[in-house]
């Protein structure tokens, strides 16, 4: 119980201590919390981003087919398709038409879908995802918010897209994305497989990829290597595939900029070193007065190890709340354009930054840590100032 | 309470041992004072008095020698060990007071008393009852830097107090104080040393080194005793 | 692997540990090769402030250990979303060699610098410093532990292999769904459930008996058997409790407990069972200090105090760890 | 008041602030589940493989070029040369 005690009075003494050089700790709390706030803000939107995508992504289709030549991917015959028809387990194979579509207006890219949902999981359902209208018949589309915006002007019914050889093909509008699936469809023109095929001047049995939708999910992997068998000139592509690569991504998009902010941190570090080495002859004084009446040099550790811990923890705090703020409330906006590349067409971002005990710790071991450790030898060259220098 | 609260036996000090800058500033000093003394030091700077002081204060060991101060044996002793010790037994009042000046008079006071664990109350409670001795009660919530220096003398004496410890040291006590500050210092002295301490001073103020209650003046020089 | 912030942090935790017990070392080398209380030298004065330096940057290091012990295992959950075959972090850490050594590592090393702790503890309470030398050669043991530590965690995070869809034409499968492989083959639930509970009620009791009266063969006893029920305890948190806190009886992780989804439970199970354990044994060790040297009374203090700890964790450790495996045999899961 | 009890409360206070903060993150997870639906369909239904957020991405949008590099090609103007491709903006100058 006295340690105890003891312990809440050296804390009480660190606290007037801090108080008593409030500029020198405000400074040093005022940059840590700045460094913790670009960590974590940092963190939390790579770690939202990701998460989102995960959730979302466990519902993509499970083998993707694209034919590979020279390396690069190209167009997938559909004939293709009957090789297939002897592996047992597969439920559905969907020809899509998938492409971009730049717009040398705007400098933005479109996405362009083209395939028949019904085909699809959960395709018949789609309409439920569309706001206006209905899904596309011949000659029609069904548009993403932000294309709605630009391309049609909000309230054009007929709009013309160029085709390679610069001859306009006309679509009417069919209906629109609601808001709520501009996480995925903000870019995208939705419309029918000939119509897509036409625009990109595509052959008529020829299709980007083919979806593969398998029966039971636990054998999406042997199904997988079986279409790999039979077709040698594809790559297989499995959802598992595709959710591990975007984890993989933006992982490392996050180390790399990681790296970058522990330069901030390292100059933190630094300054906060030089901060607490500098002892000023006052400080001096006051240590070896504290000694010679009676406190320990282990006391006098203490009392600097609570000073550190008080100031990191505060900083922490305050950075990790404000970074959850600026991550929640204002969409990350200073991480955005490293995150998210050049985009022209941005979704209004609604992240919704994970609250969880890993991402706290790993905050956590990033910056306090070295703080901690970078004070601890200026706070044993203090503790151990010898007492009788308070006699001269 | 043995006779000799103070014994020591050939008691040597060598700064910079075994090294070209050595200086030897004690010399087998033999020394014992009775408990409930009032003894005054006296020697230039530079005789050693600062570094008997230090001895008898706990402060450092002897490099040689014995050195018993209330009953405990220093000699060569772990400074952890020394610190307790001295936490327990010696009360020092500085020269130059040696209070921190962004502390209240309060905590100043109470200073000795964060390392043992005491609560809040029970150190306000115990530095109430020497300021109100001192007639410093009404100061206790005034930063040390804006109290007289007078007021500032009676602090560092409650600080010295505030362990209840049964020795005093007070180093040049008088050097900044008038002549009337000085005589109430003196007469502080007096009734601790009534009260049971014992008291240990060091000055040249003929006022303090020819006070009635002093009743032996130990003469330093060149780290030696020096019978006046 | 070293560009995610998870690898970033444990490698910088690591360095920042290697760092300070580098220097924790080198004051050790000094005290053991200069060391003289009799002397008065300045040499002997600035040892003497050292001492303190060492044993703070240790105290540190446990604290930076403890820190890295669990952010290894949070790390390893994180990876098991990149690595190809991983479901969970028993995935991610038999993704290659280095990741169940670095783990086991981690905890030996924690329990090092608890002991030393607890060792330099007894040492400051005596005048003489009698255990000065035994300290600091185990302090001068700590660093290639560590070293060793340091080198197989950045071996692991370097020999993780990221699964990236590649622009080969055939796709290399990893094991795909199903769960990733359990840690451990069967073991007869049985036996192992009634060997569990029977090694707790044993300790139960020769805490409580130690607590009246310190005998010496029982504390040592006492220390071999909580050797054993560590073991006992992973092998049953792994292959029995865990399926009935995920509620999934296949699926038998160690370190999904850890996890938000069943609301951090697993740290109340390991930060009962480890400090448990941690006490139980150094209750035993502390019976190597030598009697001659007048700390009885504080090392007997100590073992007292370790057994209490010991005891009362070890008590709230078994509660926990059976809640939910009670609660599904009470709720009409009989047979399951 | 002791300093170490006012440190308490201002720890409190902020505290308090997180717990309106993490109630509103509950909050907002309420609200996303009603969403999760809809979002569900639209992925299943048009087999999509990312959010529409880097839009110009080869890489994350769909699968279709991929090579180790391509994560930081971002932009049909980006500079394809990697690494330094990533750190340059894109000379495509937008209106």
């Amino acid at each position: 119980m006295i340690s105890f005690a003891r312990q809440l009075n050296l804390i009480d003494y660190s606290l007037s201590s801090l108080w008593r050089r409030r500029g020198k700790s405000l400074g040093v709390m005022v940059v840590f919390a700045g460094v913790i706030f670009l960590l974590a803000s940092f963190q939390m939107t790579t770690r939202a981003l990701t998460d989102a995508a995960a959730d979302l992504l466990a519902y993509a289709p499970e083998i993707t087919i694209q034919k590979m030549t020279a390396g690069r991917q190209e167009s997938i015959p559909l004939e293709y398709q009957e090789k297939l028809s002897s592996i047992w387990g597969i439920r559905a194979i969907t020809p899509r038409v998938w492409g971009y579509y730049f717009n040398e207006i705007s400098g933005a890219n479109y996405t362009i879908l083209g395939l028949d949902p019904h085909s699809m999981p959960l395709g018949d359902q789609l309409g439920q995802a569309i706001d206006t209208g209905a899904l596309p018949e011949a000659h029609e589309v069904v548009l993403g918010q932000g294309v709605n915006a630009e391309v049609a002007g909000g309230d054009k019914s007929i709009f013309s897209l160029f085709r390679p050889d610069l001859s306009l093909k006309a679509f009417a509008l069919a209906g629109t994305f609601k808001a709520e699936t501009n996480l995925l469809t903000y870019d995208t023109l939705f419309m029918n497989l000939d119509d897509a095929r036409d625009l990109f001047a595509m052959a008529e049995d020829m299709a980007t990829d083919l979806c593969v939708t398998v029966a039971n999910p636990s054998e999406v992997s042997t199904i997988a290597k079986k279409i790999a068998a039979l077709l040698p000139d594809t790559r297989v592509v499995t959802r598992q595939q595709v959710q591990k690569t975007y984890q993989a991504v933006f992982g490392w998009r996050s180390g790399f900029a990681s790296i970058c902010l522990l330069t901030a941190l390292a100059s933190f570090i630094i300054f906060a070193w030089d901060k607490a080495s500098g002892l000023t002859p006052e400080e001096r004084k006051e240590i070896s007065v504290l000694k010679i009446i009676g406190w320990q040099t282990s006391d006098v550790l203490v009392l600097r190890f609570w000073e550190g811990v008080i100031v990191s923890l505060v900083s922490f705090v305050v950075g990790y709340t404000l970074a959850y703020i600026h991550v929640s409330f204002f969409e990350a906006s200073l991480f955005r354009p490293i995150l998210l590349g050049w985009s022209v067409l941005h979704p209004a971002l609604r992240l919704r930054p994970s609250v969880e005990l890993g991402e706290t710790l790993l905050i956590l071991c990033l910056t306090v840590v070295p703080y901690l450790a970078a004070t601890v030898i200026p706070a044993w060259r203090a503790a151990i100032i010898p007492a009788d220098s308070a006699l001269n | 309470m043995a006779a000799s609260l103070i014994e020591l036996e050939k008691v040597c000090k060598t700064y910079n041992q075994d090294r070209p800058n050595q200086v030897r500033a004690l010399v087998d000093i033999d020394l014992s004072i009775a408990a409930n003394a009032m003894v005054c030091l006296q020697g230039a700077s530079g005789s050693g008095k600062s570094t008997l002081l230090s001895v008898i204060g706990c402060v450092f060991p002897p490099t040689s020698g014995r050195a018993t101060i209330a009953g405990k044996a220093l000699s060569r002793m772990p400074d952890r060990f020394l610190t307790i010790h001295r936490l327990n037994t010696i009360g020092f009042i500085f020269q130059h007071f040696n209070l921190l000046p962004g502390l209240t008079v309060l905590e100043n006071i109470t200073l000795p008393l964060m390392p043992l664990g005491v609560g809040p109350g029970e150190r306000r409670e115990r530095a109430g009852r020497l300021m109100a001795m001192l007639s410093i009660g009404h100061r206790a919530n005034f930063p040390v830097s804006q109290i007289s220096g007078g007021e500032l003398q009676r602090v560092a004496i409650a600080r010295a107090l505030v362990n209840d410890p049964p020795i005093i040291l007070a180093d040049e006590p008088t050097a900044h104080l008038d002549h009337a500050l000085s005589l109430a210092f003196m007469e502080i002295m007096v009734d601790l040393q009534q009260a049971g301490k014992t008291i240990i001073l060091t000055s040249h103020d003929q006022l303090i080194t020819r006070h009635p209650a002093v009743e032996r003046i130990i003469g330093i020089e060149d780290g030696k005793i020096h019978v006046p | 692997m070293f560009l995610s912030a998870w690898s970033l942090a444990l490698s910088l935790l690591s360095l920042v540990a290697l760092i300070l017990t580098v220097i924790a070392t080198r004051t050790a080398v000094k005290v053991l090769r200069w060391w003289d209380p009799a002397s008065d030298s300045n040499r002997q004065i600035r040892l003497e402030n050292e001492t303190w330096l060492s044993s703070t940057l240790v105290q540190y290091g446990m604290g930076f250990q403890i820190l890295s012990l669990l952010l290894f295992v949070l790390a390893a959950d994180h990876f098991s979303q990149v690595i190809s075959g991983a479901m969970c972090a028993t995935g991610a850490l038999t993704a290659n060699a280095y990741g169940m050594p670095t783990l086991l590592l981690k905890i030996l090393g924690a329990f090092f610098y608890g002991f030393w702790i607890v060792l330099h503890g007894f040492d400051i309470r005596s005048e003489q410093y009698p255990l000065l030398k035994a300290k600091y050669i185990a302090l001068v043991c700590l660093l290639p532990l560590l070293a060793v530590d340091v080198v197989s965690q950045t071996l692991y995070l370097a020999n993780l292999k990221p699964d990236i869809i590649t622009s080969c034409c055939a796709v290399v499968f990893g094991e795909g769904g199903g769960d990733s492989g359990n840690l451990l083959g069967a073991v007869p639930q049985g036996t192992l459930s009634m060997l569990f509970y029977g090694i707790a009620l044993v300790l139960v009791f020769c805490g409580s008996f130690l607590l009246r009266c310190l005998h010496p063969l029982l504390l040592w006893l006492n220390g071999l058997v909580w050797l054993l029920f560590v073991g006992v305890s992973l092998v049953a948190i792994t292959t029995i409790f865990s399926s009935y806190i995920y509620a999934m009886p296949y699926h038998h992780c160690p370190f999904c407990i850890l996890k938000p989804e069943y609301g951090y439970i697993g740290l109340l199970i390991y930060g009962t069972l480890l400090p448990a354990a941690f006490f139980g044994i150094s209750g035993a060790l502390a019976e190597l200090i030598p009697t001659r040297i007048g700390l009885d009374a504080v090392v007997h203090r100590f073992q007292k105090t370790a057994m209490l700890l010991s005891t009362l964790l070890l008590v709230l450790f078994v509660l926990v760890v059976s809640y939910h495996f009670v609660v599904y045999r009470l709720m009409g899961g009989e047979g399951g | 008041m002791r300093p170490s009890l006012m440190l308490l409360v201002f720890l409190g206070l902020l505290a308090l602030t997180d717990g309106a903060l993490f109630l509103h993150h509950h909050q907002q997870g309420i609200r996303s589940a009603a969403e999760a639906d809809v979002m569900k369909i639209t992925v299943a239904g048009l087999g999509l493989t990312d959010l529409s957020l880097a839009t110009e991405a080869r890489y994350t949008r769909h699968p279709a070029v991929t090579d180790l590099v391509v994560p930081v090609m971002d932009h049909p103007g980006a500079i394809e040369h990697f690494p330094s491709g990533s750190f340059w903006a894109s000379p495509v100058s937008h209106p």
